[in-house]
């Protein structure tokens, strides 16, 4: 176990890489993260809560299994396992089923953290690793949106949520397409205050944006995440979806649309921010976010996919060694290479 | 003749298992891991390979009295390529089918390094028998080793195998097993699982190793 | 002009060669250990594909409509000779980059990528400006690919990996995840 | 054992003395020679199969897309006029030209193929000019997401569609469930890029060819560019252009510019 101490301390990011701030870090993210889960269960239904249970219980499990007996109180008792589970299901559609929730979550720990040699190590942000799977694997599924339920059928289980593990979903509930789905596809732009309060479909937590601005702000003040990313992964997409818009206005989606629709709230504060996956630098921070903004609105408005929010920040992530290795002090980037030709 | 008999069989097996050519060596993935998202097509493309490996290691351990070192890379190549081509009209004539689904990718048998490898570690430097047999093993390790893959993929991506429908209509395809993440993915999991079962064998061996010591 | 955007923007991300087609696994597996050797092998590769494209356009042009059969053996051979060239120069001029490229340059004739740019450019017919766009797209692609994941690889060497994982299999589930990311591009400048 | 025979073998036949160069240009030579000969062999036994299975498929696929058809004729566009020829060329552009038992011309097939989701989408559609409908539709090749994308050539429902379609003034791809009028198309449910990639490939291919198909049965007339249709549709801005040459010299290849953002 020669490697469990790094020969180079490379990530003195803004979280310290110790237990105890670990978990404090985590509570932050849960207490910054639950106006918009609440908010989202209300909005879905019980429905929501179960594929958020299932996100959470497939990371947990996946994390206990694979962790060294004398290492799980530590691993598990910090609760990152339990904000990438929280994550991805804030992130997946209400009425995905609930296998599939779960094998995301065994995914997104399983390929997105234990691989690498467990936290503070992953190179892609585990959340959005689950994701970008089930996307993959089960496109259908991960694309189809139910319309948000009211409070007297709160507690019906929408029936593709209970679909028989490896089963097909059968929809049967009300779909209707989210707003940059509507947007891209049928050239509808939605009312900017519903976007706002999250009175639309899409993703269980991804659709109040003012919660998660609120649960951002409470990060940012408690240091908790490097300020700069959000800010510039936002400043970008402002400012590139402003050109677009002012070049074509009938086609393309005017600014304030483009922040407040899809993930791009929850991605730049609590995906984006990862300080593992994530730049080191000020100067790397300013890029990287720069670099998502510009991935966002190019896959939203030129791509295949409605919403690109998540392979920007993939993408960004694995762009993020060249970019701490071209932001380094010159010292740095050359120190760097000697222990990697001992390493062998 | 008994000492070369267990010699020939040596060189069949090594291919097969310990040094198999994708497990264990991890060559000549280039262009195959592209169309093995069925098992169909791993084992055509597995056929494929087999027949100009066996054939050109043949032709290159018989030969290679007259091939002088200094162009023998390029010898090799030209019958590798010649093979190849060979190859690639016979499917297009006799299963234009399976022809489509591999495509553009039987013509770059050529560039797998396994078959230039082989010409070059051990067809020009042994006997025919033992090139022959040596052939034999890499390119039967090889297609095992693609059928497999292709067999993952089309159980979790289809829900069949071999075309053969498994879990009834009702599955729900992972359909990123057979796009090419599903590929990487899956050999990176199998070469996981192999180097696992190895060093559980291993494992084995020195606690049957030091049994028999304390035993004695 | 909006088509060879496509051709482009196609072969550098939606198709890209490593990541979509898995052609150039070798030199991806085997030289993305370091940047630098990464980068410049990227660049080696790329130039190798231009003009390897401009030959199979020659070849395909005047040559191969009498003798369509003899397409894979003369593309080996134009490769071959290229790559032996490019070594020659290289070796008068770098003989750092020599060194640091080593067994992987005159593998660069078997690598793949490059036969298989010359393939997939006669399939889908294209000229001669097609042809160089798309083998400029590609090499490109190659780089950023090999880059991307030289990067990746140049961090993961300091995670504590399972052991088990360490050398391919890692080296493999880092470009699954990579292509899952690079699906992110699909439809890309081709959605109406 | 086996190390100690490598070792032995290692250096076979002339073991030291340096070849000449001669030498080695024979055995280069001769690899060459025989290489080239299997080839030639292999190649002409092979021809006839694969090139027959090539034509069956083409055929097949013509009469699938053609209603009512009895043979076909492989028709180039050669100064300014339609003209059979049977032999491929990849400096002309081809359709197939669909005629009744009578000899009387029903309708065209046309190749055309343009950018998908993943990659290029090649397709064949049939064309009555006589009705100004496309008549149907197949996937020659397609790279397209299995279980979405590939819905364009599984999912029959679209694929009928295709049938009787009209073309003026320009096919549309519309939400599923919401076509109305005669040249609208229900895109496909989670692969809209798709669909509308078919429905942009189809405008296309009438954008390049409409002007040079003439609409009179029989013999295709030669150098005849004026075309007897019912009239040019004005909306499809193209087409004033598409006459003027035959700008792109592949059948393969759709002539002029991807728009980019067509169809929006």
């Amino acid at each position: 176990m020669k490697h469990r101490d790094p020969k180079l301390l490379v990530q003195p990011g803004p979280l310290l890489k110790q237990p105890l701030t670990t978990s404090m870090a985590m509570r932050d993210v849960l207490i910054a993260l639950a106006p918009a889960t609440l908010a989202g269960i209300w909005m879905f239904g019980l429905g929501a809560l179960l594929v958020l249970l299932a996100c959470i219980g497939g990371a947990v499990l996946t994390e206990w299994a694979f962790l060294p007996a004398d290492e799980r109180r530590d691993q598990l008792g910090n609760g990152s396992a339990l904000v990438t589970g929280l994550l991805l299901g804030l992130t997946l559609p209400p009425a995905l089923p609930l296998w599939m929730a779960f094998l995301g979550g065994v995914v997104s720990i399983g390929l997105g953290k234990i691989i690498w040699g467990g936290l503070g190590y992953n190179l892609f942000n585990p959340a959005l690793v689950g994701r970008a799977f089930l996307l993959a694997a089960f496109p259908v599924a991960m694309t189809t949106w139910s319309a948000q339920t009211g409070s007297a059928d709160f507690f019906q289980v929408p029936a593709s949520n209970l679909a028989a593990p490896l089963m097909h979903v059968d929809y049967d509930g009300v779909t209707s397409a989210t707003p940059l789905g509507l947007m891209k596809f049928q050239q509808e732009s939605t009312a900017l205050w519903d976007l706002m309060i999250g009175k639309t479909s899409g993703c269980i937590g991804e659709t109040s944006g003012l919660l998660l601005i609120l649960g951002g702000l409470f990060l940012a003040f408690r240091r908790d995440l490097d300020w700069r990313i959000p800010v510039s992964i936002l400043a970008a997409v402002a400012a590139f979806s402003s050109l677009l818009f002012l070049i074509d206005a009938e086609r393309y989606p005017g600014p304030l649309f483009s922040i407040f629709s899809g993930g791009l709230l929850i991605g730049a504060f609590y995906m984006a921010t990862d300080p593992v996956s994530s730049p080191l630098t000020p100067r790397g921070a300013w890029i990287f976010g720069i670099g998502i903004g510009l991935l966002v609105v190019l896959i939203r408005v030129f791509g295949g996919f409605p919403e690109g929010v998540m392979y920007a920040i993939l993408l960004m992530n694995a762009a993020t060694p060249l970019i701490d290795r071209y932001t380094q002090p010159r010292v740095f980037g050359k120190g760097l290479k000697s222990p990697q030709g001992g390493q062998e | 003749m008994p000492k070369t008999q267990p010699d020939a069989y040596q060189e069949f097996f090594k291919g097969l298992w310990r040094e198999n050519p994708v497990f264990a060596q991890v060559l000549g993935m280039c262009p195959m891991l592209a169309v093995t998202n069925s098992a169909v097509n791993g084992m055509a493309m597995g056929l494929a390979t087999f027949f100009v490996l066996v054939a050109s290691s043949l032709l290159v351990a018989l030969l290679k009295r007259w091939i002088p070192r200094q162009v023998r890379i390029s010898s090799f190549i030209i019958i590798i390529a010649t093979f190849v081509t060979v190859t690639d009209y016979s499917l297009q004539a006799l299963v234009p089918a399976i022809h489509k689904e591999l495509g553009a990718f039987i013509p770059l048998i050529v560039a797998n390094c396994l078959i230039l490898g082989r010409q070059e570690a051990f067809a020009s430097r042994q006997p025919a028998r033992l090139a022959l047999m040596d052939a034999l093993g890499m390119a039967t390790g090889f297609l095992f080793a693609l059928v497999a893959l292709g067999s993952v993929r089309e159980i979790l991506g289809e829900g069949a195998l071999f075309g053969v429908d498994l879990f009834g209509p009702n599955f729900e395809p992972w359909v990123i097993m057979i796009l090419p993440p599903g590929g990487f993915l899956t050999l990176g999991l199998l070469l996981l699982f192999f180097s696992w079962l190895a060093e559980r064998r291993q494992k084995l061996a020195e606690r049957l190793a030091e049994m028999e010591v304390e035993g004695s | 002009m909006n088509e060879l955007v496509w051709i482009f923007i196609s072969a550098l991300l939606v198709n890209n060669f490593v990541l979509a087609y898995f052609l150039g696994l070798c030199p991806f597996l085997g030289v993305s250990g370091r940047l630098d050797t990464a980068f410049r092998l990227g660049l080696a590769t790329l130039f190798v594909m231009l003009i390897t494209a401009f030959c199979a356009w020659l070849l395909n042009t005047y040559v191969l409509i009498y003798a369509p059969y003899l397409r894979l053996i003369s593309f080996i051979v134009v490769i071959a000779s290229t790559v032996q060239f490019i070594e020659m120069v290289i070796k008068r001029v770098s003989p750092g980059l020599f060194r640091a490229l080593g067994i992987f340059l005159p593998l660069i004739t078997t690598n793949c990528a490059i036969l298989g740019l010359a393939i997939f450019a006669t399939n889908k017919g294209y000229g001669l400006a097609e042809g160089m766009i798309y083998a400029l797209g590609a090499g490109l692609g190659f780089t950023l690919a090999l880059v991307l994941m030289a990067g990746l690889r140049e961090e993961a060497e300091l995670a504590p990996v399972p052991r088990l994982l360490r050398g391919t299999a890692i080296n493999l589930i880092i470009a699954g995840i990579l292509s899952m990311a690079f699906m992110g591009f699909a439809g890309l400048f081709s959605a109406a | 054992m086996s190390g100690g025979s490598e070792k032995a073998l290692k250096t076979p036949g002339c073991a030291n003395s340096e070849p000449s160069s001669t030498r080695l240009v024979a055995t280069l030579s001769i690899a060459g020679l025989l290489s080239g000969l299997i080839i030639v062999s292999v190649y002409e036994a092979t021809l006839p199969t694969i090139t027959a299975y090539q034509a069956k498929v083409l055929r097949e696929a013509v009469f699938k897309v053609l209603p009512e058809i009895d043979h076909i004729q492989r028709l180039v566009y050669v100064d300014g006029g339609l003209t059979p020829k049977d032999t491929e060329d990849p400096e002309e552009e081809a359709v197939f030209g669909g005629y009744d038992a009578a000899g009387e011309l029903v309708g065209y097939a046309i190749p055309s193929a343009g950018p998908g989701f993943q990659d290029t989408i090649r397709l064949l559609y049939g064309y009555v000019p006589s009705e100004r409908l496309v008549t149907g539709m197949e996937i020659l090749e397609s790279r397209e997401t299995p279980g979405l994308g590939d819905k364009i050539y599984k999912d029959l429902e679209f694929v009928g569609e295709f049938e009787r379609l009209a073309i003026d003034p320009e096919i549309l791809a519309v939400k599923k469930g919401t076509s109305t009028a005669p040249n609208e198309v229900d895109a496909i449910t989670g692969a809209t890029i798709s669909s509308k990639a078919v429905v942009r490939i189809l405008n296309e291919g009438n954008r390049r060819w409409l002007s040079k198909l003439p609409a009179a049965s029989g013999q295709p007339p030669a150098k005849r560019r004026a075309v007897p249709e019912p009239e040019v549709s004005a909306t499809t801005p193209h087409e004033a252009a598409a006459p003027s040459a035959a700008p792109n010299t592949d059948p393969q290849q759709p002539a002029g510019s991807w728009p980019l953002e067509a169809g929006g």
